[in-house]
């Protein structure tokens, strides 16, 4: 496991804790929740359903304010949604009245960036994501996979300082799901992106992570952080059979282990 | 002395209203054979209004109910209807005032049974269904025929449109009806009249068909109201002088045979200028005539209905039946 | 929800992407204090706008009666009927004719619609017929019913029926095409007849939209109230106000729509009461 | 669909657990030729059975006309029109109306209805206002509208956008409602403000919804249009039936009414027609 | 891998083919199938997406006729659904104006057995399902997997000869789904059910089957029958890691080559 240090902060939560509702029926959903994102990290939470995952992305990308503590991101409060955390929903929220075009381009010309930045910007992300011959067609006429596909070019057009991810491939097949993942580990890579993912596949989470954020059952909290490193290595060797290795397993079966005595 | 100072004003009225005619005027019509039918259909508006540059508009109601809201919204300036419609425009503060009688009804508006109903007398009518349009002037007879017979609490009365009528009539579903011609007519094919509205008139229960002006147009152009009153006197001549003639004009102008027509127009009495000046209608500003005191007994019966709230007073009638626009057209054709 | 609240209280509006269902409804059923007053507010400054304007009398009473008015002619009403029946037997009479017209429609509209929603050669019969009279204007063929029918309370009825079949038959219709076929397939392979299939799946998993076509029959039949009390009624609370308007008593006309008002919102919500009760799982398919 | 299809055709019939939205759009379009053929026999038999009664004579041509007289008062009426007026200005009258009406309705109750979806505050003002008039019958408040507006288009056509208010108001707040919110949220976390969340997304998301209420608006309006011509109409479609009503000219009733059911469909489809094309993406959100 | 000869056949499908639709528009969906399931088997089919899986699922519970060729059922044609062929759909397909008790036993109550038999049948199988409290409660009130469970026990309530199931726990989370295949094992080896069971998921497959069927990509075909023993082996030894040996890699590596070589 690679030692991370001395790197650049982006995103500090502080003793932050969420309750949904009033007095009554309100619900403790996170609890004293302290972490720390750093410039170029791949950060995967993991945790119980109903934990709280989606409750900590919403207050990072500023839908929900914390009942108490804070969010920073270098240093300011967050305060409201903002293009500088870009968010890659479980379900793409692709605009079906949208080309993919328009769609890519959504986030630029929100910006009111000069028009030929916008094309250049468009066809570098669908490039990225494998489609270039894409551009004209409308959403629905894709298949889930090339939907995702078209929501992470359109959140990485906007040059994020973090993506924030919730499940994105949660909805896909098993296949299309290995071939995303390895996509989204290129891109991490090649663009040196800061990326939050939320998963409940433990495989997934150590397959791109380089740490792994395991969450307690409802109130959530931040039971323990693994720092990994098998995404570098299937990155440097190219195969993923390779890192099913006794460290692999071992830490692994820690996580479940962990998870399992969460859910009794 | 009066008379003088009335006439002074008259005249300073009438060189204003010279001066501004209106652009529009908007008439609200009834489809019968009338002295206002024979006047359009011969264009003896066109001399008095379209001649003088004022468009003449015309619109036809089913029944004074229409005119009435017509005249409140203020989208006409004369309108036709029976004399009960009348009352109800002066206790709804319509701000109208009543300036000529059409025609007195008569056996135009009668009570019809059919035939093979065994109704031989009004007071025969004990249980049975009775159709006839609220509102109108046949509900006002209607409803004092039965006061008479002293069943008006033994009948079941029905408030239907004279096609309605005429369906049910014909399905069997009502045995009696106070109608109007036509439908009276269509009726009398398979039925017989009981009593009608000139038997009642002789009572003492005068019904006719009215006509109305709203006070803003009346007071700011009377000329203009007196000419509409010379207009309707021509007709009722050519009806006077040559029934034929005026049936076959009204009889044209509705889509009707003149033998039709004619017979309508007999069921009615239409007065002259003269005639309506005098006690027995609307007698003067300083002795009103008669026909307001009807007006006010036929008001208070319709209180006593609850079909008006407050009954207008005896003064207001007067005031409202005003004949002062029939004196100037008599004036001004004596004039000429 | 809004989408504008202040930041500090968001947590309550957002509603979570996995339970907007149940978020939305919890919000919908507590609106808020301000949410209250502010409904509160507009309806008095509707009354005090007409108490104002009917004050100055820039308009007669036969053109817009004052709220004191009003208030009597309703008080008067209340004490001694209009034309001589009471109140109650005016809406009695209104809400008998409403009620068996739409007892038939629900009984004969619930199975029909199913059967063609079932089968499409049924559809085939009856569909185009339905398409082609529910747009028709009741007033157009009104007096059709009234020859054919007579003046009774039967072709008022007939009037009644047919505007509130056309939407129960809809419904229903499109409840059965949007029925997740799998609850069919699963009925069969768990060895269920076709009858059982139609009683026991069909039926009840149509209900919530049965139930919504039948809120919109009540509307449609409603407001075709009126109409249906145009010839030879002489009671009903739709009479009431025709007959009002041939006297120009804007007074009671103002009562009778009150009166209407009033009752339309009350019933639905009587039948949004029902709904509730009998179909506890919707929103569950 | 049925479910009671021969056997060896079933695979056309069920539809795949994976793809019903597909299969059920493909198959409603492709109508079997046996459905076909039994409209075809529903209506045929329909016109039989009238042409046979008429035939035996058993009713006045009163209370029911032949196919033979109807056709002859439509031929008259196209060539000499109804009342001096020729039947295309009757429609166009009636159509003006009906169309200024649902103009204004469309373009006051889009954005109020929006509004009121996504401020709390806007809904909480109009809500129970439009909540209130929508169950009221047309005839009950037709005289005050006449009475403040006078006799001529203006009160028909605020009687005609009053009904049309409704539907397309709530449909509007129901699609804000409904709307996805994961839409609105990441539009703002791509940089929209909230004028652009509501022009480029609200909007656009709402427009399925916005079109089916215009739907529901035009039939609600299209069944008041014969009411809006009750007082001092002297043309339109409307007023040619009851003005045949009047005069119980039945041939000239049931022309009426048939060519109203007639426009009532095409309308619609053309409706359609246009939605498909400006909301292809219907179905997809 | 252990062999499975002379056990006694259920299930013969023979060179059937299924086409959508009429003519121009019709797709082939699957092409020249011939299998046999055998009483007792867990059968797991694995192939792309859009393959075909649950349309051959659905040619054996009787949905959908093929266009040619023939389902026998003990040398019976099939012909439409029957109790004896029990049914798992993907989402869970429970009445929501049941509860629990009454879902589970629409089964028995279908086929007029004694109101003793279903209460003692449905007591049975819910406590099989680890369900026994919830019997009265609503199903809406229940969390995907009860609802999965609920079905399967209303299933089983029928004994069945075989139990056809399309994806049963595809939409339900990772840990859940764990448990779900557990109880689906012991099920299947405590009734000595007959399985025949779609899934995506190769792990799954190679955890549950004792034969797994791979299909090409559409028209489905089947490619390769493997036969397989790791249930078994879990069931022995109660425990899932000691499989994730180079036997089960082998496996997987070579279904997981063919799918791919399918999907290119
Ligand atoms: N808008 C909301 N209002 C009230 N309670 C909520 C809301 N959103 C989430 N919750 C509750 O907060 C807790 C955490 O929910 P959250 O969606 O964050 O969990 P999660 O870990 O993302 O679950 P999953 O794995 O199912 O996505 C749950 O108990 C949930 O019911
Ligand atoms: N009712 C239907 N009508 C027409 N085509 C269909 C129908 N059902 C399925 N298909 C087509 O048949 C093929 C096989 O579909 P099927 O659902 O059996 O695949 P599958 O392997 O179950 O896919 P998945 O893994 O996505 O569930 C696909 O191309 C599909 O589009
Ligand atoms: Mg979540
Ligand atoms: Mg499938």
């Amino acid at each position: 496991m690679s030692a991370q240090t001395n790197k650049e902060s982006l995103i500090k939560i502080e003793n932050m804790s969420l309750e949904y509702g009033e007095s009554i029926n309100s619900t403790l959903a996170l609890k004293n929740i302290n972490l720390e994102i750093n410039k170029g990290e791949f950060i995967c939470v993991l945790g119980p359903s109903g934990c709280g995952k989606s409750s900590l992305l919403k207050c990072i990308a500023g839908y929900v304010k914390p009942t108490s503590g804070r969010v920073l991101m270098q240093g300011k409060e967050v305060d409201g949604p903002d293009w500088h955390r870009g968010v890659v929903f479980q379900s793409p929220t692709l605009y079906p009245w949208m080309t993919v075009n328009e769609n890519v381009e959504f986030g630029p010309k929100m910006r009111d960036l000069p028009k030929t930045e916008i094309k250049e910007i468009r066809e570098f992300f669908l490039d990225e994501v494998n489609l270039s011959g894409f551009g004209e067609n409308y959403t629905f006429e894709l298949s889930g996979g090339m939907k995702q596909r078209v929501a992470i070019a359109r959140v990485l057009a906007n040059y994020p300082q973090v993506v924030l991810m919730d499940e994105p491939f949660g909805a896909l097949d098993a296949l299309t799901r290995e071939n995303m993942q390895n996509l989204i580990r290129n891109i991490w890579k090649e663009n040196n992106t800061t990326i939050f993912f939320i998963t409940h596949d433990v495989d997934e989470a150590l397959l791109l992570a380089n740490r792994a954020v395991v969450m307690s059952k409802q109130p959530g909290e931040i039971i323990k952080i693994f720092n990994v490193d098998f995404t570098n290595q299937i990155f440097e060797k190219g195969s993923k059979e390779v890192i099913y290795n006794e460290d692999y397993f071992e830490v692994k079966n820690e996580i479940m282990d962990i998870i399992h005595s969460q859910i009794d | 002395s009066n008379e003088q100072a009335q006439n002074e004003g008259q005249e300073i009225k009438n060189t204003a209203a010279e001066e501004e005619l209106p652009e529009e005027i908007n008439f609200g019509i009834l489809r019968v054979p009338n002295d206002e039918t024979i006047a359009l259909a011969e264009g003896f508006f066109d001399k008095y209004f379209t001649e003088r540059g004022i468009k003449v508009n015309t619109r036809i109601f089913d029944s004074g109910v229409e005119a009435n809201q017509a005249l409140a919204s203020g989208s006409i300036d004369f309108a036709t209807m029976g004399n009960t419609n009348a009352i109800t425009a002066l206790a709804r503060e319509l701000n109208v005032e009543l300036v000529w009688i059409h025609e007195v009804l008569g056996e135009n508006e009668a009570l019809a049974v059919k035939n093979g109903s065994g109704i031989e007398k009004v007071e025969d009518l004990v249980g049975k269904r009775i159709a006839v349009p609220f509102a109108s002037t046949s509900h006002y007879i209607l409803l004092n025929v039965l006061k008479e017979a002293g069943i008006e609490d033994q009948v079941q009365l029905l408030d239907m449109q004279t096609a309605e009528i005429v369906a049910a009539w014909e399905r069997g579903d009502i045995q009696a009806a106070y109608t109007w011609q036509p439908t009276l007519a269509q009726l009398l094919k398979s039925g017989y009249t009981l009593t009608d509205s000139s038997e009642m008139a002789e009572k003492g229960y005068i019904t006719a068909n009215v006509e109305v002006v709203r006070k803003k147009f009346s007071e700011k152009y009377p000329e203009l109201v007196a000419d509409f009153i010379s207009a309707l006197s021509e007709a009722g001549d050519i009806y006077r002088n040559n029934p034929k003639k005026a049936a076959e004009i009204a009889g044209n102008e509705l889509g009707i045979e003149t033998e039709v027509a004619l017979h309508q127009m007999r069921g009615t009495t239409w007065k002259t200028r003269e005639e309506l000046l005098s006690q027995d209608f609307f007698g003067t500003a300083d002795q009103p005539g008669s026909f307001a005191k009807v007006m006010k007994d036929t008001s208070d019966f319709l209180q006593r209905q609850g079909s008006i709230e407050e009954s207008p007073s005896q003064a207001a009638f007067n005031k409202y039946v005003n004949p002062e626009y029939i004196k100037i057209s008599l004036k001004n054709d004596q004039n000429n | 929800m809004a989408l504008n609240k202040k930041k500090n209280n968001k947590q309550k509006e957002k509603p979570a992407a996995n339970h907007p269902k149940v978020n939305r409804e919890s919000e919908k059923n507590k609106k808020t204090k301000t949410e209250k007053a502010l409904t509160f507010i507009t309806w008095a400054s509707i009354f005090l706008t007409w108490y104002i304007i009917t004050k100055l009398g820039i308009f007669t009473p036969t053109l817009l009666p004052g709220p004191a008015r009003v208030w009597m002619a309703f008080l008067r009403i209340l004490e001694n009927g209009y034309n001589g029946v009471p109140l109650w037997l005016h809406l009695g009479a209104s809400f008998k004719r409403l009620f068996v017209a739409l007892f038939f429609a629900i009984f004969t509209a619930v199975p029909l619609g199913l059967l063609s929603g079932y089968f499409d050669k049924v559809e085939a019969v009856i569909d185009s017929v339905v398409e082609f009279y529910r747009p028709l204007p009741p007033l157009a063929y009104y007096t059709l019913l009234v020859l054919w029918f007579g003046i009774d309370d039967t072709s008022k009825q007939i009037l009644l029926f047919l505007a509130g079949f056309a939407p129960i038959y809809i419904a229903c219709v499109s409840a059965v095409r949007k029925l997740n076929q799998d609850f069919v397939l699963s009925a069969r392979s768990l060895g269920a007849a076709q009858k059982d299939v139609f009683f026991k799946i069909v039926l009840p998993a149509s209900l919530p939209e049965i139930f919504t076509g039948i809120r919109t029959a009540f509307g449609v039949a409603y407001t075709t109230l009126v109409s249906s009390e145009m010839v030879a009624a002489t009671s009903g609370i739709g009479w009431m106000v025709l007959d009002a308007s041939n006297f120009l008593k804007s007074d009671v006309i103002f009562v009778g729509i009150i009166i209407m008002g009033i009752t339309g919102v009350i019933i639905d919500a009587g039948l949004r009461f029902l709904e509730r009760k009998i179909i506890f799982w919707k929103g569950h398919v």
